[in-house]
């Protein structure tokens, strides 16, 4: 059985360490934050600028001055800080950041993301996608191992306009953990019920694949 | 040392056609909405703006693209906006795409004097198309310039009359580095206050930023995605 | 997340000899006491200390400086210190000397992953020997390089146990910058408060940068040049 | 005779306009702020971190936080505001004060200044001057036109190491003040009592002196 989006961002949320500052991408990423383990503490930043994102608000108490980077009404926890886009930035840019986690339409067995742009339809814009793929200490993406028609996501060369080149570090798919090396991807974990055959035909790009692969366990 | 002008149409007088703009805000938070309107009103057209995003439909920088005064917007991410599509689309209206924190930096370098400086964004992208590659401890940078506008339009919580601005939350986003950059600096606040009123150590914009300042009114402060528990 | 340290003797641990060190504080304002203390005391030497002054004589890093500590000085000036002098004109002491607006901004860019900028800075003076020269706007500038230091130990007024930090009125000046460009960041307070204390508008230093924090004791606070009405 | 320091620092303030932002050296410098005039209002910034300098503290209410670049103790107007040493340069390099005052040991005719390092004796380092004359609108320095032993100062190149080049409006000296222009140096006005003759006789570097010159007025 697949993954489901909530697993995948559960199976992300095993990767944080206490202390760790992160930053969540929209979408699966953003489902993070309610599988922080027992124990682990970690301050959310968001990049336009604060860290400490706390839940949504309740009813009633959104504030048009309090938002996150997908500009959903947030709080903040306390311990949390204001700052302005330049100083949110340099904090990512400056490798402060210990781990992003962003979603992708591919990435290549060399560690290169698309995530920004299709091209042919609407262009959105990259947002500080770019900016933190290119800093981030360590980028984990959350995404779909094969689209919808069944073709792999996880490619030798991206097809898509790049976000970043060569900086990916961990994979978690539908199907499989999956590690970016310097000799391609090595897999880690596969979803409870998937079997490495299944992965091994689900990814276009090199695929290592050595000794015992365990099950994800939830 | 007069800055105090009575409104937003006086904030805007001289702004004029073809001219270079940075409006602050992040969607639609922290957006300078009084001189928004005042710009719709006024007319004027052929704006480039330097802005994080280019409002929705119907509010922020949306406004002036329905009336067709912007020929060119500089941002990172313009994703909420049928009329802004439309126009792209139809080649009326261009478009320079800037990674967000390469965008916020230009700004910062342009108010300090930096005309050029070095990032690792958008390298080995298309954002990388016709820029200096360098590298520096074994990692290749862009080369990025310094930007500054004719006029930069901020929105700040709090002001006083030297100009001395604080922001609220994250309605700060692009507002503190804009109001460097602009030749020109105008800002409007919900609340404007006499001089000496705020404690000098929370000041985020230095009065020295700051040309013209007046009080807003009639704040909407649109949320663009209410989310709540 | 734990960063709060007992005093300044757990807060150097790891600082050993040839480091470089920054060291925030202008004149004798703003200085980590208790840090340069405690490293005082540990005997820790051949230390290279980014500072923007060197102490005097007998406070400050001047007491690093009579222990021979210090091998080398990264300073904008370093005027007001006889034991400086000898040792500086006996040979026993290097000094890169940096125009003060470079210095700050190359500690900033250090802590925000931007390896080189360029200002017009020294332009034409010995400070230009040996670096880059590029044109901008028919101006020349000189490249200059981001820097990081193994160890930033900044002074603040306030801190919570989350590391944020709140600097008061000039006794911010180069804390804020280093702040950002230590691998490990300490930070000494007058006054620790529990997280969640502090107004998040407010934060000068977001506790992002700090790994350790102490309430530090026996604030001596020297004024450099008293000067009354 | 001669304009005294204060006379010089009175004469300087006069280049002062309504909105300023002046940034004062230590010696001289400093002084002009004294003689602001009537009706003006000058704010005064502080490169270690602060706008709106006012004056020295009352007797027993020196502040050790609160100094001016000359490390003096000082207190903050209304309307003031503190700021990191990255920030006060960042409007210095930024072009956003409008008018810089220093001293000098030599200035050429070509505005080059020397002020900062005489070799041979202590070198005590730049400080912020070099930040400062590079990126000031408008650079008045305020000087002695000679040495004690009569050697101009005012010459056609600095024979001491340079803070900067090509930078200086206008000076502001004993004898004389003077604009650089980019034929050199251009005489506009004379120290009571002082005449045309000892002004050229004083002054080394390329001196235009056209029409009638006025006498300064105190």
């Amino acid at each position: 059985m697949a993954l489901t989006k909530e697993q995948i961002a559960q199976r992300i949320a095993r990767e944080l360490k206490d202390g760790y500052y992160v930053n969540l991408g929209i979408g699966i990423p953003t489902l993070v934050a309610n599988y922080i383990p027992e124990g682990v503490e970690v301050t959310l930043q968001s990049e336009n600028g604060m860290l400490g994102i706390g839940p949504f608000p309740l009813k009633g108490e959104a504030d048009p001055d309090l938002i996150n980077a997908g500009k959903q009404t947030v709080t903040i926890l306390p311990g949390g800080s204001f700052f302005d886009s330049t100083l949110s930035f340099a904090m990512i840019r400056g490798g402060h950041v210990d781990l992003t986690v962003l979603g992708a339409f591919e990435v290549s067995d060399k560690g290169d993301i698309a995530s920004w742009k299709i091209p042919g339809k609407m262009v959105k814009g990259m947002g500080g996608a770019m900016d933190l793929v290119a800093a981030a200490k360590n980028i984990v993406v959350a995404m779909q191992h094969t689209s919808k028609d069944g073709q792999s996501k996880l490619l030798k060369e991206c097809t898509l306009p790049l976000t970043g080149v060569a900086c990916v570090k961990k994979i978690v798919s539908d199907l499989a953990v999956i590690d970016v090396t310097d000799q391609g991807f090595r897999l880690l974990e596969r979803a409870p019920g998937v079997s490495v055959e299944d992965i091994i035909k689900a990814t276009e790009g090199r695929l290592i694949v050595e000794g015992e692969i365990p099950e994800m366990q939830f | 040392m007069n800055k105090v002008v009575k409104d937003a149409r006086e904030a805007i007088e001289g702004i004029t056609d073809g001219m270079t703009l940075m409006v602050g805000g992040f969607g639609l938070s922290g957006i300078p909405e009084n001189c928004i309107a005042a710009l719709v009103e006024s007319g004027v057209k052929d704006l480039t703006c330097v802005s994080n995003n280019a409002g929705v439909d119907d509010f922020g920088l949306g406004l002036l693209l329905q009336k067709r005064q912007i020929k060119k917007m500089i941002s990172s991410y313009v994703g909420e906006n049928a009329e802004f599509e439309r126009q792209l689309l139809a080649g009326e209206l261009e478009v320079d795409l800037i990674p967000q924190g390469t965008l916020a930096e230009r700004c910062r370098a342009g108010g300090a004097g930096i005309p050029a400086f070095y990032v690792p964004a958008g390298y080995g992208t298309e954002v990388a198309e016709g820029k200096e590659v360098r590298e520096f401890n074994g990692k290749p940078h862009l080369l990025e310039f310094g930007m500054v506008a004719d006029f930069a339009i901020v929105k700040a919580w709090k002001g006083d009359t030297h100009g001395n601005l604080i922001y609220r939350n994250t309605a700060n986003n692009f507002n503190e580095a804009m109001a460097t950059a602009g030749k020109i600096t105008i800002a409007e606040v919900e609340e404007l206050v006499p001089f000496g009123t705020l404690d000098p150590n929370q000041i985020h914009t230095p009065g020295i930023y700051v040309k013209r300042i007046f009080q807003g009114s009639n704040y909407e402060k649109r949320i663009e995605r209410l989310t709540e528990r």
